[in-house]
């Protein structure tokens, strides 16, 4: 009803991208101390841990669920990184195990959520909690900062003397191997419907519990991926790392225009989201807009993500309606 | 690099851990002005920071430098604060004074800083030292510890079971303090106080009140409660006088007076600690002034003149400590106002 | 926000005989497996402290329940019609600083609670408007909300704060007073209980609640006034939250710029443990309230039995996911049970 | 235009020159139409020609872009459809809409629930109300069981009784039987007749051509929005009609070939779901069309989604082509060749958000892909192709399935499972809600799958469907199996004694 080309065009993920673009050169323009390599290799840098588990999560809503647990995961598998660190492990090895570690949280996560039915928002709410706690008990008071240079220097530096730090480009793989997995696959696809019409995705004989576990295991996956990036990145492993990062992710996948009703939204958007909110935080903060305002600025621009395509479209339907009126009849 | 081919703990050399010193220091160098010092708290709307920083201002006016401040809104966003840091960095700011949130997460920031000539000073919580010029502690840790084991002691007259209610499990200062009170209760002199327990309240009002209550069920028989942190102090303060232990039950620790006023005043508490955070902020701005004219460098041994507080000396990993806490009772409160 | 909400599908468990119905209707009881969770619980730990249960052990639990139920009673009013509000923290947040502010001006405590009620009504109705009129997801909405409140919260309130000595002494003790082990601020949240849990069964606009959230387009068709419902319930819903700031206020005496941040999630959590549903349409007052009680009982527990502050938050959550996955199990079985004995009866 | 000065009452409800459009598609042009009082009047057209339109815009649903809506001869306005039932308008819509949580009582008066003092609500004379109505229509629904769960049947019975609480002056009903079977049917009609002897005016559509000429007395007929004629039904035939409405005569509405059935493909043996059905044993042979009858509940969808694996079965078995399915795993039963036409296209066949071309290739994941990638080329093709094949009626393969008529979605339904080329094909009451010359399209396509070898069982509630349709016809009552008839034998009677269990099994 509401696909005039214009209505098309105001698709909210476009209109995020594209006020990524405008702040971008605004501020390569008007903000001192904005366009230097070094600021934005930190702008990047800081940002890398949202975008990460943005990339699983993005799916894991289009599917209909959602996976609050992540920043503990995270937190978990950076704690475990530390105690088996100061065990005298090898980093070699301490990494396999976080990474497998956080595939564990997320089988718990999907079985306690496809196998039991519970709603995935009280299961996680619930793991968020356990998760944070086992990594207390893990590494108690502990700060591991000693990890080995090279692997500091990977997650922290910058390619050369270029903005783009090191760890930037396996995250762009990342992205890749998800914009592909979530728009070109069959797997995608289905996440769609399961989304969008669980019951409906089950009669069209798609796997929507094996579905869902695979993505509660990737979010469990690229959650502790974040955790070893965070802890390497800021040279410090303490069990309460990434704390409250959940709502940091949710918030930029939202204003990327994804549905928590599932079924709906594109990787773009939300990775356009991402950005969006880390670089107005950056630039934000080179103005000297204080924190509490820039928290205002934040939730403006979340209400005005939902009720500008909301306006827009109105008025795109209202025009077609007048269009409509106006032609002959007949 | 090893043997078995992985890179393990032994095979990092251990930093040194002397503080990151530059160049000679002139003790007779002229104080510079119009520079402009950057605070960055652990996080901004906290009172103690505030008027921490507040002193922070007021001496930087009397020098003749600029005073900036930024900082998250939460004391738990450590990505914020390195990002904070980058930014004093980016707009060229000539010291900062930095309350570190982590050890170790904010030091390649810091270090970046550092390296595009900015000093650097910590106050309040420390980072590795490396990461900075040099380190203003509000309070030597051990007269800390000590003297709130001492307080208590006194006043549940060295007998009896004791507790105490901290913040958050990793807050680096806290288990410092919390070491030395573990060893000042070794003195013979409190063999019959014992510490049954250590409780965390996170530095939130609502935990810490659990807590609270938690310890006193669990040990009906306590006499006493240490609270080294100004919110669990506080909390602690308030179930108390609400409940059937006011008066009973003992509690000291680090509280602000005007936070501590009313719980003084109707006897829930008899007598607490702290230093002034104004001092604290003060010394802060003098020592990043003192650094960036070159007056010192960080070392050990180096002696700076701050103001009306008289002659400061650096000590081992250029830590320089504030002093003694004051002590606030029913006779003296009402003199203090932060 | 999406969740499956406890399956559908096994919806034939539904009698069709009318013999037995007053046992089946015990038996569907939702809050009735939270409530044994609950005293479970208890049981355990009052063998384990038989402090626990003392008048002062009762008086606690009690009133660290008040606030969490209040907050939780009226955001299932908002759940129940398939929204959400996450910006109840903040709400409660300004309120409860608003009613300190004015009080610490030798304010009358009645007067400042009504304006801590009136302030979140006042946020509720920005909230309604917007969800109601906007018709946009209530996820982000509130979510901004939240953000937007926290912050002019903190801009307005900087580094100021109150503390109880800047209260009337009358309104402090109040907070922690009570007839023996009930505390007059239970009393209040009991009060408000009651009245919400009648006014949801009992009455045409509170039924149209539960008629929205569960299918908001039959809603409409039904002529039912969809905006005006949705934005009573958050109108309810921010005021309940501003009354929770004032007794906040009340119980704690301390209010800062940073009081009950990330509170949203407590508060989620006590609805969604108390079977509150969040795809709209089921569950009660009764159940999230006793999922407060359930939360905020766990944090009791624990340092009460003498558990190291370490190991505290690992148990909660799991605790808090045993809770859930206990309701359900035996919602799953009641139910099977009941289909069988119904295809026996024919 | 017939406009009508002659004798008899002034209309009670007119549309005037009704227009109404969704963005590029003009849904209603210039459309009139009035009801009388004690008179029953019949819509009539192809799906997609305007009926559940113009029933919204009658029920404050849509607000018309041109033209007047007369209530009692004034010119009215409804700004929603609260207007309209204030004005005495009652409206069954097609698609159910019940709040699945809430009580039938409650669904059925909500908002209007007997009151007590202060406004509370009477729960037990709402109970009391409920349990009236469905003695009325002669159904045993519990009151107090919630929505959730009933089948589409007993949801139409349940909007039916809605309707009926109103006694309002004007009752709308969008095709209200086509999920019934004879018996409620009868019943329904019933109730119909003493609204029509109280005063009441009907508007009904229904796609069962033999119901209009029962019941109604004139009929409105549309095609693609605009008005054909308003007449009486007095002398006209059925051919007359689906002139009017199609455009064209009518081929033969059950093309049935005769085939030579082939080996078993699909054979279920003693299938039991506890509590729902019992024992149900039963053989599909290739090449044959098994129709599958029984009173609305007798438990036929039950075993279809049993088969198919969307509900664990409690004991039994099902194979196809001699190779046992899994229990409860839809994906090994369609990798087996099977597939399942469900018989609620909203809930369990259509992704309502998803475009035309998205829900087709739903279930083509599995062959529309390039080295593990989406063959986009090949997804749109194959959606094309059965769009085209089923004659769907749609402005663009990108739009969502939500902005069809009833019948064109229930048009993708069928493409979606038609298109993966199954070799058993059971579909669930397949033309709920197609018009007749779709509904003669669907039957010649089945026919043409049976002849090229696949096994379909037919589910139906439509009597005449199964018997015009099925070379065997099996009967279930209460959840089991009752009766098996050749098509010689099958005649409405020996069905429906077997499926009312008064048949000797
Ligand atoms: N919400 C909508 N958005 C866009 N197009 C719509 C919408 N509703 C209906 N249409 C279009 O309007 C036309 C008329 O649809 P309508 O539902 O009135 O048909 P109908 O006569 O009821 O058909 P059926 O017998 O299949 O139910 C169709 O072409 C349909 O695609
Ligand atoms: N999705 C469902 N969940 C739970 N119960 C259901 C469901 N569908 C149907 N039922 C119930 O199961 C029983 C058998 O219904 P079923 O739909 O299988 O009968 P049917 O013979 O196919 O009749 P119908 O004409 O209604 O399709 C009925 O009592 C019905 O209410
Ligand atoms: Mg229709
Ligand atoms: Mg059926």
């Amino acid at each position: 009803m509401a696909d005039s080309p214009l209505a098309r065009a105001v698709r909210w993920d476009t209109v995020v991208g594209a006020l990524l673009i405008v702040l971008l050169l605004f501020s390569f323009g008007f903000v001192d101390g904005f366009g230097n390599a070094l600021n934005l290799s930190f702008l990047i840098g800081n940002t890398l841990p949202i975008a990460l588990i943005a990339l699983p999560m993005t799916l894991l809503v289009v599917a209909g669920e959602i996976d609050l647990s992540v920043a503990s995961t995270a937190g978990l598998s950076g704690s475990v990184m530390g105690a088996l660190w100061n065990q005298g492990m090898a980093i070699e090895t301490i990494i396999p195990l976080c990474l497998l570690l956080g595939v564990v949280c997320g089988l718990v996560n999907g079985l306690l959520v496809t196998r039991l039915g519970l709603p995935s928002l009280a299961v996680t709410i619930g793991t968020l909690a356990a998760y944070r706690g086992i990594a207390q008990i893990v590494l108690g008071s502990d700060a591991v900062t000693d990890f080995p240079t090279q692997y500091q220097d990977f997650a922290a530096g910058r390619i050369g003397n270029t903005f783009i730090p090191q760890a930037f480009l396996p995250f762009l793989v990342l992205l890749a191997i998800a914009v592909v997995v979530l728009h070109a696959t069959p797997f995608g696809r289905s996440a769609f419907a399961v989304g969008a019409n669980e019951e409906a995705a089950r009669f069209a004989g798609i796997r929507v519990k094996r579905q869902k576990l695979i993505l509660f295991v990737a979010t469990g996956f690229m959650a502790s991926l974040t955790g070893i990036f965070w802890a390497l990145h800021y040279a410090s492993a303490r069990y309460d790392n990434a704390t409250g990062l959940e709502l940091s992710v949710v918030a930029a996948v939202l204003l990327g225009g994804i549905d928590f009703d599932g079924g709906k939204g594109t990787l773009g958007g939300a990775i356009a989201g991402v950005f969006l909110l880390g670089a107005l935080q950056n630039v934000m903060s080179l103005s000297n807009v204080s924190a509490q305002s820039q928290i205002v600025v934040t939730g403006v621009l979340l209400v005005v993500s939902v009720l500008g395509p909301r306006v827009a479209r109105q008025i795109s339907v209202a025009r077609a309606g007048r269009r409509a009126a106006s032609t002959p009849t007949s | 690099a090893t043997a078995c081919g992985g890179t393990t703990k032994k095979d990092v050399k251990a930093d040194s851990g002397s503080n990151a010193t530059a160049g000679k220091a002139d003790p007779n160098a002229a104080t510079k002005k119009g520079l402009t010092v950057g605070f960055l708290p652990k996080q901004v709307n906290n009172p103690y920071f505030t008027s921490s920083d507040k002193g922070g201002e007021k001496a930087l006016t009397e020098l003749g430098s600029k005073y900036k401040e930024v900082g998250p809104s939460s004391a738990t966003d450590t990505s914020g604060q390195v990002s904070y840091v980058n930014t004093l960095t980016q707009q060229q700011v000539d010291a900062m004074a930095v309350s570190a949130q982590d050890p170790g997460a904010l030091c390649t920031a810091l270090k970046q800083a550092m390296s595009n000539k900015i000093k650097v000073v910590t106050y309040d919580s420390d980072t590795k030292p490396e990461c900075r010029n040099a380190f203003v502690s509000q309070a030597s840790a051990e007269d800390l510890g000590r003297t709130e084991v001492q307080l208590l002691a006194e006043q549940i007259g060295y007998k009896g079971e004791i507790a105490i209610l901290s913040a958050a499990q990793t807050a680096t200062n806290q288990n410092t303090w919390i070491d030395f009170m573990k060893d000042e209760l070794k003195d013979p002199k409190y063999k019959d106080v014992k510490l049954v327990k250590v409780a965390y309240g996170n530095d939130d009002a609502q935990q810490s009140f659990q807590q609270t209550q938690g310890l006193l069920q669990e040990h009906p028989n306590l006499k006493g409660i240490i609270s080294p942190t100004t919110v669990g102090i506080k909390a602690a303060a308030q179930y108390l006088s609400g409940s059937k232990y006011k008066g009973k039950v003992k509690l000291t620790g680090l509280g602000t007076p005007n936070d501590m006023r009313k719980y003084v005043k109707n006897g829930t508490v008899d007598g607490f600690e702290l230093w002034d955070p104004a001092k604290l902020g003060d010394l802060a701005a003098r020592t990043a002034v003192a650094l960036v004219s070159g007056q010192i460098s960080g070392k050990e041994g180096e002696t700076f003149k701050a103001g009306d507080m008289g002659t400061f000396t650096i000590g081992k990993d250029g830590v320089i400590n504030l002093g003694k806490p004051t002590v606030f009772d029913a006779k003296n409160i009402d003199q203090f106002n932060f | 926000m999406t969740v499956t909400a406890p399956n559908p599908a096994p919806a034939s468990e539904v009698p069709r005989s009318s013999g037995t119905r007053l046992v089946d209707r015990v038996f569907k009881m939702r809050e009735l497996a939270i409530l044994a969770v609950f005293l479970v619980m208890i049981v355990i730990t009052q063998m384990g402290n038989s402090q626990f249960l003392s008048e002062q052990g009762i008086k606690d639990l009690l009133l660290n329940a008040t606030i969490l139920v209040l907050v939780a009673t009226g955001q299932s009013l908002v759940v129940i019609t398939r929204n959400v509000d996450l910006s109840v923290g903040s709400t409660l947040g300004i309120s409860a600083f608003a009613a300190g502010t004015y009080l610490q001006g030798g304010g009358n405590p009645v007067v400042a609670v009504f304006l801590a009620v009136l302030l979140g009504i006042g946020w509720g109705l920005v909230n309604g408007l917007l969800v109601s009129l906007g018709q946009v997801p209530a996820l982000v909405v509130t979510l901004g909300t939240l953000y937007i409140i926290r912050g002019i919260d903190s801009i307005w309130v900087g580094s100021r704060q109150i503390t109880a000595a800047d209260l009337p002494g009358s309104f402090v003790d109040f907070g922690s007073g009570g007839i023996s082990a009930v505390p007059y601020l239970a009393l209040i949240a009991l009060a408000v209980l009651l009245v919400t849990a009648y006014y949801l069964k009992h009455f045409g606009s509170g039924r149209e609640l539960y008629a929205l959230g569960s299918n908001p387009e039959a809603a409409r068709l039904a002529g039912i006034p969809v905006r005006k419902r949705i934005l009573t319930a958050y109108v309810v819903c921010g005021g309940l939250a501003g009354l929770a700031g004032a007794l906040y206020l009340a119980r704690f005496g301390n209010v800062d710029s940073g009081t009950s941040t990330g509170y949203e999630l407590t508060v989620v959590s006590a609805v969604v443990v108390g079977g509150v549903v969040f795809t709209g349409g089921s569950g009660s007052v009764y159940g999230a309230a006793l999922g407060a009680l359930l939360l905020t009982s766990i944090n009791s527990v624990l340092p009460a039995l003498g558990v190291s502050s370490v190991w505290v938050l690992a148990i909660n959550g799991v605790l808090l996911i045993l809770a859930i996955a206990v309701d359900r199990i035996v919602a799953l079985r009641v139910a099977s049970a009941l289909k069988k004995r119904n295809a026996r009866h024919g | 235009m017939t406009h009508r000065s002659d004798a008899g009452p002034a209309p009670v409800l007119a549309l005037e020159d009704i227009s109404k459009s969704f963005g590029a598609v003009r849904a209603l042009r210039d459309v009139s139409l009035e009801l009388f009082p004690g008179e029953v009047h019949a819509l009539a057209g192809e799906n997609g020609a305007g009926k559940s339109t113009l029933i919204k815009t009658l029920a404050g649903v849509h607000r018309p872009d041109a033209g007047r809506v007369l209530l009692d001869g004034e010119p009215t306005v409804f700004h929603g459809p609260a207007d309209a039932r204030d004005a005495g308008i009652a409206v069954i819509y097609q698609e159910p809409t019940l709040f699945p949580d809430l009580s039938i009582a409650e669904n059925i008066f909500m908002g209007r629930q007997p009151r007590r003092a202060l406004g509370r609500i009477d729960h037990k004379a709402t109970h009391a109300a409920t349990a009236g109505l469905m003695k009325r229509l002669g159904v045993e629904l519990d009151p107090e069981r919630p929505a959730r769960g009933l089948s589409i049947a007993d949801q139409q019975i349940v909007e039916i009784a809605k309707a009926l609480s109103f006694d309002a002056r004007v009752l709308i009903m969008d095709e209200p039987t086509a999920a019934l079977t004879g018996s409620e049917v009868a019943r329904l009609f019933g109730v119909v007749r003493t609204l029509r002897e109280q005063g009441s005016a009907v508007l009904f559509i229904s796609h069962r051509l033999e119901e209009i000429f029962q019941i109604c007395r004139r009929v409105t007929t549309l095609r693609d929005g605009a008005l054909i004629s308003s007449e009486p039904l007095e002398g006209m035939t059925e051919d007359d009609l689906v002139r009017r409405m199609v455009g064209r005569d009518l081929d033969e509405l059950y093309p049935k070939q005769d085939v030579e059935a082939g080996e078993v493909a699909l054979s279920v043996r003693r299938l039991t779901r506890e509590g729902v059905f019992t024992d149900v044993s039963f053989d599909v042979r290739r090449g044959e069309i098994v129709g599958l009858a029984g009173l609305v509940g007798a438990g036929r969808t039950e075993v279809a989604r049993a088969v198919f694996g969307v509900d664990r079965w409690d004991a039994g078995e099902v194979e196809v082509d001699g190779r046992a399915l899994t229990n409860g795993a839809p994906s090994t039963a369609m990798s087996a060749g099977l597939a399942l036409v469900p018989e609620d296209r909203r809930a369990q066949g259509l992704v309502m958000d998803m475009s035309i071309e998205r829900n087709i290739g739903l279930t083509g994941l599995r062959t529309t892909v390039r080295a593990g990638l989406m063959d986009r080329g090949a997804e749109r093709s194959r959606s094309l192709d059965w769009a085209v094949k089923l004659q769907v009626k749609y402005a663009r393969l990108a739009d969502t399935v939500a902005t069809l008529s009833g019948g064109n979605q229930q048009k993708v339904v069928l493409a979606k499972w038609l298109a993966t080329g199954p070799k058993v094909l059971i579909v669930d009451e397949p033309t709920r809600g197609i018009d007749v010359g779709t509904k003669a399209e669907v039957h010649r396509l089945l026919s043409e799958l049976a002849a090229d070898g696949v096994a379909v069982l037919m589910i139906s509630s439509d009597l005449p469907e199964i018997l015009g349709m099925a070379d065997r016809v099996l009967v279930m009552h209460e959840g089991r199996l009752t009766a098996e008839i050749p098509r010689s034998e099958a005649t409405e009677e020996s069905v429906m004694a077997a499926a009312t269990g008064r048949a000797a099994a």
